[in-house]
């Protein structure tokens, strides 16, 4: 390491223990502050030769310590009771006993990891290899067996050549002047450096989509999102014509099948057939609902043919027509479920009983668009007591 | 030659002054690794891949390949787990208990027991991820934030597995590392005619040593918060060892559920890291030559540890059986009955016979000081400690409460391979360990070392 | 190297490595999250179906092609059929439509392309939704002004649970608002 | 290509998937490690950029039928066509592909039941190894034809104008449109001989019925519901013979808790070691030849020692019967004289509500005294008058060996074989196979390769029962219809349709072509001029459609039957038996596969037999003592040897078995067969002669031989009689069994003993809604395991083959514990189907780490296989060990993903995921459908009704064993079963509080030695 002029401190080297206890406590008396020992291992009693205040490490240990098990109790009692409370073996939402463990981990782990990390980072001030004293003969003697004492220039009373003196007269066996580092500090952002940051930046990106989004669904992971069964409206490699639905064969009844029995019939059924259904408030409304999603687009809201398919459909006949209204409901429910004319079969998208329901409406309906003086009266009566 | 147990035997033998000692010590470290090394690293190298292609065909295909069925669904992988963090165990207990309690006989073998809880913990760390049947969601163990707003559950002791073993894996690693810090130090700024010792070795020291300049106003938050260090290391070791323990004590099964479970594992756990602490220092302190540091006395003391430990875990077998008999519980005496004179009777007295019987050899001085027997009686208790795990795992679960759901088992290759596999994977880390950091902590030797503390202060503290 | 490199290595490039290390991570987990969940995803349909021109335009209830979706687990997809309710005459000579004709005629699957899909084992329920009085909108965002089919909003687990603890402020239009359950048989077996 | 965890289009084609495996080492054999890593290789290779979000296609229908909603479950009535029974079928489809089959409940003979093969049958749709077009077949190998070659050939060989005969075996078909067009063809063409055979009909039973109630008269149908005592004599009534559904339903009644002074007491008389055997309240041990002696014993104790018979003995007859006497039985076969004596006192206490039954494997002379015996007890009043069996009876052996001997002379010209296997079933002395060689045309009328159309010039492939029309008539007030649930999967024909097609007459000189759907209009034609009218109903049109979707009409028969016996040409049949010294074999049909037909399907396979607990495997049972002076245990071979015949098998120690009796089970050791049933235990039929009593072979020998041979068991893997492990399940209070006189005497006699004490530390969670739970009744339960095949079939439960069954791995939600207790020769054996108990306080949920097991709202255990990581902590924690964990990607694993192809597929219910390797799973008390009655609720607008969820085993369970229900419901059968005093929870002591009761089983025993 080069070296510049200026002093940074001077350095003597002792033998034995002994010697090293008594110039310490020498220096510290000599008024020396900005002083340091160095010995290849904890010289018991050097602390207070050095008149050094006792080390407050244990209170940052306390700190997290506490820190750590709160936390975690904080974290856990969120977690199983607050944020998604399940029922376990019978146990209760909140089960202390089983967080002590955790909690006794997190205490130990924050402790004792901040409490190095404090030491070094803080009290130590680490990493700190571009200190004077690295690579220099007292260095290296002192790691070895030597002991040292090392009074840096800027102490108060530091004059170069009395704290030589000084030393010397402690018994030092060799003093070395310690001179400050010439190296320049190095730029944090240098160019391989930028480079290195983008690369481990792209790495980690394309690393993480890959796993996460392509890599972990590759055999042998499985995570049965995809699972060997046709579920329902899905292909089927089996059949070659690829439906995974298949028709039942024609012929068969099903066990809860309806069987229309004028199916396919052109004339409409020649015995009159009344609506099972009751036209209770339920069946009326289900019945409005029902005619406003199938037959609105072509009838309109109200039977009178206003459709919204923009005219690119023929418009059907208005249901208010005397034909219509005459029709018994046996008709209404044959239209629905055979079609007339260009209005196709409505059979797959109704079942038995909306389809009854949907000719409940109709009629109510054509009641409504003509609906007789008695009829007003009554409906304005109702809606006032309402 | 009568032992005078007056003044306490010098530590270091020879007389060898802090250079002496720092040059035996840094040796193995100042040279190239000979023909016998690499042999060495070959053959453990390649038992760990034995066990590496075994992991990976039970990856691809399922786990099928192992033994484990219904009833008996755990096997070899949670063995081996228990057996490599009991042994994990051992390290930091020397450490630290033995630090806490001023035994400073410990210094020659605290930092090889530690480097040996970090390997054994890694090992150990293995097991929980490759036995789960669906290892690509071993996240789903830890609380992370994620999509599903889903946590973990916290009454499961799987979860304080994850917790504990994590937490004792990192605190054992900082305590190893900060015991560390000085002896970095020491080997950055040795002085080695250059070619042998390689210029990237020398940065890595000064990299870790994070510039540490023996300072003594660092020695002094040293200190601290190296006894805070073993203060807190002491209880997590016997936290850890009672949570593996719970494992089986929160279970229902007979066998399992007995409130003995955690000093009865804690105990098994010193016992069977000592036996494995004795075991590797017998052939560190030979091929290393470090007769004089880690003495006879060392291996004499942790000798006798192993025989208390020892009485301590026959203590525990013996008290099953009493408080089977005791409870009046039928199935609970099936269970033990079953245990000893059952299908598994084999395993049973090859454990109660390696873990009880054979320690008490060590009454003797003799066998306590002879290396080959002392060698001989650690390898059988590591033996035994493995059976021990065995019996508990599978004797309880093969045959429980249904008669009709009993079942037998039986490990294939692909256990036995997958076992072997975490032997080569220590053994080959114990070999990197050897040649790239000191076997014993130079400071701390040094510290102990004839001579080293200040004279005035000896007969004080 | 120079003790001083070293240390600016170790004291400022490291961190700031890590750093962006993570940085990386996140935004790689929140950009390919979206692709996970498939919000926004629309895949080319064989045929250009606009909703925005049915349902919107002409005021086609949902219902009318997604039948199943007030009785049944499955809101099912519309078979050839409902669409030749009316092109067997509407816009006969459009090109879609002819493809259309062709393809019910020979028997052929249209090939419709999946948009909204929960892996297969969550069951999601249809029913048990609209029979509470659930719009179509609050799951599958506003269609009428979509033309393809596309995901609206991500359909993980969190968000559905987000909606079944909070049903009183995401539902608002709801008339008695009551939580939906949130234990694991409810949506998955 | 997309991420092939997307189902990868299995490209295999069908008979590549057949490819023979040679592995027979365990663990991961040569072949399937280098088959997989190439699919690795192929993956790899092809990963390339997949379009990961591409979601697959939509395909709804092109044109919707009306009722079909895409994924709702739509039920089909059809009828059973597996065996003459002819039971009723509730086939639940899934978008028009059948998943599951139920019974059909207003079918009047089997009730809504049906047994474990129709439960399994439907798998054999979806075999990927089912032939799928026409083949010729030269030299053992299969050539691809097209039907106009087999049509041409048969033609050419029906239409030769030479004399020689036409044979037609098939099975033993119930259909009366079917078996009316065989008598129109046999006018029609004389020289046509149709033959029904099944290797274990009841072709003894109906010969000596007709000996002695008038060739006119059928074998009746019982009221087993009606009586008080039954003697099965070497019969496996509820268990293997056929009858058995209906059998099962009605005796369950007489075990109703409720109304005990109604129980019944079940005699077992038998030399094997039978289900029916187990379940009797009292078990004598006896060698099937005495059978006749002791029948002859008991006319004579009951007519001439105690003078109490009501039909009269003819002097001959009395000579006859004088000889046996109940003493001299006892001291021969070595039983017990003062349980014999006791027999006959029930019997005859019990006059007109006793019933006396004869096992189908018995000669015709047992038949005959046992119809004698229970004409003098009066047991013709549990016949019923109105229902007489309508099924033309099969052929025996003698007609069967004149045919054989007919086709070796060459004196036919051609011979059809419809889904019978002669080469394999019949006895050897037959030749039958050589018979097939010297026929000059023979056509095989089959869904699989069997030994029979190896040997055949043709392979005609047939549809599966779910894909044919037709029509059964088993008895005179019964009709039922079948019907398709799926058109066909491949290029197969109706079997009656080929028939009607190849022996329809000719118009003006000219065949006419094949018409697919011949024999429905056949059927539909039958119905109107006879069934309709007997129904007196609505216009046909509306009679047929309602027959269809009832699936069954019940028509009052014309005449009712009379029962007289006629004493005058019984002695000529009772000729005394020829006594052989030695060993005596006992041939019974494989209690999953019955004579070996359905072999080839895994899920039969791997069902666990009621008995032994064995899979994939037949063996010969011996009792201890036969094994010792043979010098055998468990796991040796043997080898028995009759009259030069012999076959090696491997010895399993059966406690329960009669000394000197070996049994064992036809069905295994097919060759020329897929993949599935090869190699597949030993074949016995070799030792089996068409002389008077086939399967019951007196005089044999047998001797040890060199070798071991593993048997994969689901339970019992520890000696039975070991005193380390005897009788811990009564010890531990996991079985609960009395006395019905105890129990009469006081009711709580179960609830005597020490009750554990349970704390109470957690106040218990509440369930406002639903608490579903479930109680299983002992005293019903038989152990038959149809539950079982149900909730495999319904949960889409993987089969993993016998390696992994041995190595303790089969994968069966529900098991069936079987324990022996007591003497090992005289066990008395008790049932307990184990599930999982959705305890309140699951140990398993506290120990999952990952939250993938908890407890839902409405009081079930949750198993959330998604979220499942595989740490395997619930299983070991469970108490009843009753979780079940994929340690492979099973359906990848067995025979080389066999049950991976896409055919495969279209079985599993949609309803249920199909769980991937590395997950935990367990019976879930069918979720799907507690779900999809909330679904169906809340379509509805009502609350969810708990009676319309019915659990697959319940429904399946054929006595009713099985209730499941709401428990907050007060007056649901759940909510009282689970306070009845005989109700008890296994390992009550643990506290998990389980939510499975079980009613303690009553045996029904003499009180003197109860």
């Amino acid at each position: 390491m080069e070296r510049t002029s200026k002093l940074n401190g001077v350095a003597a080297l002792f033998e034995t223990p002994d010697e090293i206890m008594a110039a310490a406590e020498k220096t510290a008396e000599a008024g020396y502050e900005k002083f340091d020992v160095n010995t290849p291992y904890p010289v018991h009693g050097m602390d207070d030769a050095m008149k050094l205040p006792p080390t407050k490490l244990g209170f940052v240990t306390l700190a997290f310590g506490l820190a750590g098990a709160l936390a975690m109790l904080g974290l856990m009692t969120w977690m199983m009771t607050i944020d998604y409370p399940m029922v376990i073996g019978g146990k209760p939402f909140w089960p202390l006993p089983a967080f002590i463990p955790v909690m006794f981990e997190a205490t130990v782990l924050l402790a004792t990891v901040v409490t190095v990390g404090a030491m070094l980072a803080i009290y130590f001030k680490f990493p700190a290899n571009a200190h004077p004293l690295h690579d220099t003969d007292y260095m290296r003697a002192v790691s070895k067996d030597k002991f040292g004492i090392m009074i840096e220039a800027a102490d108060a009373k530091f004059d170069e050549l009395a704290t030589v003196e000084f030393l010397q007269s402690l018994g030092a066996k060799k003093i070395e002047k310690i001179r400050e580092i010439a190296d320049p500090e190095p730029p944090i952002f240098s160019k391989r450096f930028v480079l290195l940051l983008a690369g481990v930046f792209v790495a980690v990106a394309l690393g993480t989509y890959g796993t996460l989004n392509k890599a972990l669904f590759y055999t042998p992971f499985d995570w049965m999102s995809y699972q060997p069964r046709v579920n329902a409206q899905s292909a089927s490699v089996f059949f070659e014509d690829g439906f995974g639905m298949r028709e039942p064969v024609e012929g068969t009844v099903a066990r809860d099948e309806v069987l229309y029995e004028y199916a396919g019939a052109e004339t409409h059924p020649e015995i009159p057939v009344v609506n099972p259904l009751a036209a209770t408030k339920e069946n009326l409304a289900e019945g409005e609902r029902l005619y406003d999603v199938y037959c609105s687009p072509c009838h309109g809201y109200h039977g009178a043919a206003e459709s919204r398919l923009r005219k690119q459909f023929p418009l059907p006949p208005s249901l208010h027509t005397e034909k219509a209204r005459t029709w018994e409901d046996g008709d209404i429910y044959h239209v629905i479920h055979e079609g007339q004319n260009t209005m196709p079969s409505y059979a797959r998208q109704l079942t038995e009983d909306d389809r009854w329901r949907v000719a409940l409406y109709v009629r109510a309906l054509q009641r409504a668009m003509n609906a007789s003086e008695a009829d007003v009266e009554r409906a304005s009566e109702e809606a006032s007591d309402e | 030659m009568q032992q005078d147990y007056t003044k306490e035997p010098s530590l270091v033998e020879g007389r060898l002054t802090i250079g002496e000692i720092e040059e035996l010590i840094a040796a193995p470290l100042d040279s190239r690794p000979g023909f016998k090394y690499y042999l060495a690293l070959t053959i453990t190298t390649s038992v760990m891949l034995v066990g590496g292609v075994c992991l990976a065909l039970s990856f691809w295909f399922g786990i099928g390949l192992w033994g484990n069925n219904q009833p008996v669904a755990w096997g070899f992988p949670i063995v081996n787990f228990v057996f490599w963090v009991g042994i994990g165990h051992a390290g930091t207990l020397i450490s630290a208990i033995l630090f806490l309690l001023r035994q400073r006989w410990r210094t020659g073998i605290a930092r090889f027991a530690e480097a040996m809880t970090i390997f054994a913990v890694m090992c150990a760390g293995i097991f929980p991820v490759i036995h789960t049947g669906r290892p690509w969601l071993a996240g789903y163990l830890l609380p992370y934030p994620n999509q599903h707003d889903l946590w973990v559950n916290f009454t499961s002791p799987l979860v304080f597995d994850v917790f504990a073993v994590s937490t004792y894996f990192t605190v054992s690693l900082v305590f190893w590392y900060v015991g560390l810090i000085p002896d970095f130090a020491t080997l950055r700024d040795r002085v080695v005619e250059s070619g042998v010792v390689s210029k990237i070795k020398k940065t890595l020291y000064k990299v870790f040593s994070l510039g540490w300049r023996h300072s003594n106003r660092h020695w002094q938050h040293y200190e601290k918060s190296y006894m805070i260090l073993a203060g807190f290391a002491t209880p997590l070791v016997l936290s850890v060892h009672t949570i593996v323990s719970f494992d089986f004590a929160v279970s229902v099964l007979y066998g399992w559920h007995t409130t003995i479970f955690p000093p009865y594992f804690v105990a098994g756990a010193i016992f069977s890291g000592f036996a494995m602490v004795v075991t590797v220092l017998v052939f560190v302190r030979k091929i290393f030559d470090l007769e004089q540091i880690i003495t006879i006395d060392h291996l004499e003391k942790m000798n006798k540890i192993i025989i208390a430990t020892g009485m301590m875990v026959g203590y525990a077998y013996g008290i099953e059986f009493f408080i089977a008999w005791y409870s009046g519980n039928p199935i609970e005496q099936f269970v033990f009955i079953n245990r000893a004179f059952g299908p598994y009777a084999w395993a049973y007295w090859i454990m109660v016979s390696c873990n009880v019987l054979v320690p008490q050899f060590f009454w003797i001085r003799k066998i306590r000081r002879s290396v080959p027997l002392m060698l001989i009686v650690s390898l059988l208790v590591n033996v035994g400690m493995w059976f021990e795990r065995y019996v508990i795992v599978v004797t309880s679960l093969h045959r429980d409460f249904l008669p009709s759901s009993w079942g037998h088992y039986a490990p294939t290759l692909y256990d036995a391979g997958i076992l072997l596999g975490s032997f080569g994977l220590f053994f080959t880390l114990v070999l990197l360990f050897t040649k790239t950091m000191p076997a014993v902590s130079i400071a701390e030797v040094k510290a102990v070392a004839d001579g080293a503390q200040p004279s005035h202060r000896e007969e004080a503290d | 190297m120079v003790n001083r490199t070293i240390d600016t290595i170790m004291r400022a490039r490291l961190p700031i490595v890590v750093f962006v290390a993570l940085a990386a991570f996140s935004l790689a987990y929140y950009v390919g999250r979206a692709e996970r969940d498939g919000v926004g995803y629309q895949p080319e349909q064989p045929i250009a179906y606009s909703h925005e021109l049915h349902a919107g335009e002409m005021q086609i209830d949902c219902e009318y092609c997604h039948t199943e979706a007030r009785t049944s687990r499955r809101a099912t997809v519309p078979d050839a059929a409902t669409c030749m309710n009316c092109h067997s005459m509407a816009r006969k000579d459009a090109e879609d439509i002819k493809f259309l004709k062709a393809k019910f005629d020979k028997g052929e699957p249209i090939g419709w392309k999946r948009v909204h899909r929960v892996p297969d084992y969550a069951y999601f329920s249809h029913v048990s939704h609209v029979a509470k009085g659930l719009e179509c909108e609050s799951c599958h965002g506003v269609m009428e002004a979509v033309t393809v089919g596309r995901q609206a909003h991500s359909f993980a687990m969190g968000k559905c649970l987000d909606c079944h603890r909070h049903a009183e402020e995401k539902l608002p239009y709801l008339k008695n608002p009551k939580n939906g359950p949130d234990h694991c048989w409810a949506c998955h077996r | 290509m997309s991420t092939t965890n997307r189902r990868k289009p299995n490209t295999k084609r069908a008979d590549e998937q057949v490819a023979r495996t040679d592995e027979t080492g365990e663990g991961i054999s040569r072949r399937k490690f280098f088959a997989l890593l190439g699919a690795s290789a192929a993956v790899a290779s092809a990963a390339g950029c997949a379009d990961y979000q591409d979601r697959g296609k939509i395909v709804p229908h092109n044109k919707r039928p009306n009722e079909a909603r895409p994924g709702e479950i739509v039920r089909y009535a059809s009828t059973c066509k597996l065996c003459s029974e002819a039971c009723g079928l509730l086939v639940k489809t899934v978008d028009g592909r059948p998943v599951h089959v139920e019974g059909n409940p207003d079918h009047p003979i089997s009730g809504g039941k049906i047994c474990e093969r129709g439960q399994a049958a439907i798998y054999d749709l979806y075999d990927p190894a089912r032939v799928r077009n026409p083949k010729r077949v030269g030299g053992g190998k299969y050539a691809d034809v097209g039907w106009k070659d087999v049509d041409d050939a048969v033609a050419k060989a029906f239409d030769a104008d030479d004399e020689r005969k036409i044979f037609l075996f098939a099975r033993p078909d119930a259909s009366p449109s079917l078996n009316k067009y065989i008598r129109e063809l046999k006018e029609r063409r004389p020289n046509v001989e149709t033959i029904f055979y099944e290797q274990f009909s009841q072709t003894s039973r109906t010969r000596a019925w007709k000996r002695c109630y008038g060739e006119g008269s059928a074998f009746p149908s019982i009221k087993w519901d009606e009586a008080k005592v039954v003697l099965a004599l070497d019969s496996d009534l509820l268990g293997a013979e056929i009858g058995k559904v209906e059998r099962r339903r009605l005796f369950a009644k007489t075990r109703d808790v409720g109304r005990t002074v109604n129980f019944s007491r079940l005699y077992a008389v038998e030399g094997a070691a039978t289900l029916t055997g187990f379940f009797a309240d009292e078990r004598i041990r006896l060698r099937p030849e005495f059978a006749f002696d002791l029948a002859l014993a008991l006319v004579n104790e009951i007519a001439n020692v105690r003078n109490e018979s009501t039909v009269p003995l003819s002097s001959e007859l009395y000579d006859i019967a004088k000889t046996y006497t109940l003493a001299k039985v006892a001291e021969e076969s070595g039983v017990d004289a003062k349980k014999l004596r006791r027999v006959a006192d029930d019997l005859t206490g019990a006059r007109g509500k006793a019933i006396v039954y004869a096992g189908d494997a018995l000669p015709e002379r047992v038949h005959v005294v046992v119809n004698l015996l229970n004409a003098m007890i009066d047991g013709e009043r549990l016949y019923r008058k109105n229902a007489i069996d309508a099924r033309e009876p099969a052929a025996d052996l003698a007609t069967l060996k004149r045919a054989a001997d007919a086709m070796r002379k060459g004196e036919a010209k051609l011979a059809i074989f419809w889904n019978v296997n002669p080469a394999y079933d019949l006895p050897a002395d037959l030749k039958f196979a050589e018979a097939i060689e010297k026929t000059p045309t023979t056509v095989a009328l089959a869904a699989l390769e069997n030994e029979t159309t190896k040997r055949c010039d043709f392979l005609a492939p047939i549809h599966h029962e779910l894909e044919c029309w037709g029509d059964a008539n088993p008895r005179s007030d019964v009709y039922s219809l079948r019907q398709p649930t799926i058109r066909p999967l491949y290029d197969t024909r109706q079997a009656e349709d080929a028939l009607l097609s190849w022996t329809a007459a000719r118009v003006n000189g000219e065949r006419p072509t094949f018409a697919p759907n011949a024999f429905r209009d056949l059927v539909k034609a039958y119905w109107k001029e006879t069934v309709h009218p007997l129904a007196k109903s609505a216009p046909f049109k509306a009679f047929w459609n309602a027959a269809l979707r009832a699936g069954v009409v019940r028509v009052t028969p014309k005449e009712e039957a009379e029962y007289l016996i006629r004493r005058e040409n019984l002695a000529e049949a009772m000729t005394p038996r020829k006594k052989r010294e030695g060993l005596t074999l006992i041939v019974a049909p494989s209690y999953a596969l019955g004579d070996g037909a359905l072999a080839n399907n895994g899920w039969l396979q791997e069902l666990p037999h009621p008995v032994t607990k064995i899979t994939w495997d037949n063996h010969a049972s011996l009792s201890k003592a036969t094994a010792e002076k043979l010098g055998v245990a468990t796991g040796d071979m043997i080898e028995a040897t009759i009259d030069g015949r012999s076959a090696t098998l491997p010895v399993l120690v059966q406690p329960g078995l009669a000394d000197g009796v070996i049994a064992m089970e036809t069905g295994y050791g097919r060759t020329d067969c897929p993949v599935v049933a090869e190699k597949v235990g030993t074949n016995v039929n070799p030792l089996v002669a068409s002389d008077e009593s086939p399967f019951v072979i007196t005089g044999a020998t047998a001797k040890k031989v060199a070798g071991s041979y593993p048997l994969a068991a689901t339970q019992d893997h520890y000696a039975f009689d070991d005193p380390l492990s005897k009788d811990r399940h009564t010890e531990r209070e996991i079985i609960q069994e009395g006395a019905l006189a105890d129990y009469k005497r006081n009711p709580a006699f179960l609830h005597e003993g020490w009750e554990p004490h349970m704390y109470q530390i957690y106040d218990p969670h509440d369930y406002p809604e639903e608490k579903w739970g479930m109680a299983i009744d002992l005293n019903k339960c038989i152990g038959c395991s149809t539950c079982v095949a149900a909730c495999d079939s319904e949960n889409n439960v993987p089969v993993v083959g016998k390696e992994e069954v041995a190595n303790g791995r089969e994968m069966h939600w529900m098991r069936i514990d079987r324990y022996y207790g007591g003497d090992p020769d005289e066990p008395r054996t008790s049932y307990q189907p184990m599930l999982c108990q959705h305890c309140d306080a699951a140990p398993c949920e506290n120990v999952c780490p990952v939250v993938a097991t908890t407890h839902s709202v409405d009081g079930l255990n949750q198993m959330v296989y998604n979220r499942c990581v595989g740490t395997r902590y619930c299983s070991n924690n469970c108490p009843y060990k009753v979780r079940r964990f994929n340690f492979y990607d099973y359906r990848r694993m067995l025979a080389d993903g066999y049950y991976e192809g896409e055919s495969m597929e279209l079985k599993r219910n949609p309803e249920v995921t199909v769980r991937s390797r590395g997950v935990m799973e367990k019976c879930t008390f069918c979720v799907q459908r507690i779900q999809d009655e909330r679904y169906r609720a809340a379509a509805e607008g009502r609350a969810l009704d708990a009676a319309n969820v019915r659990t697959a085993c319940q429904v399946a369970c054929p006595t009713d064993a099985i209730i499941f229900g709401d428990l907050n419901d007060e007056n649901s059968a759940i909510a009282e079963t689970r306070k009845h005093e005989l109700g008890y929870a296994v390992l009550k002591e643990m506290n998990t509080k389980p939510n499975v009761t079980y009613v303690a089983k009553l045996r029904n025993t003499h009180s003197e030695d109860a």
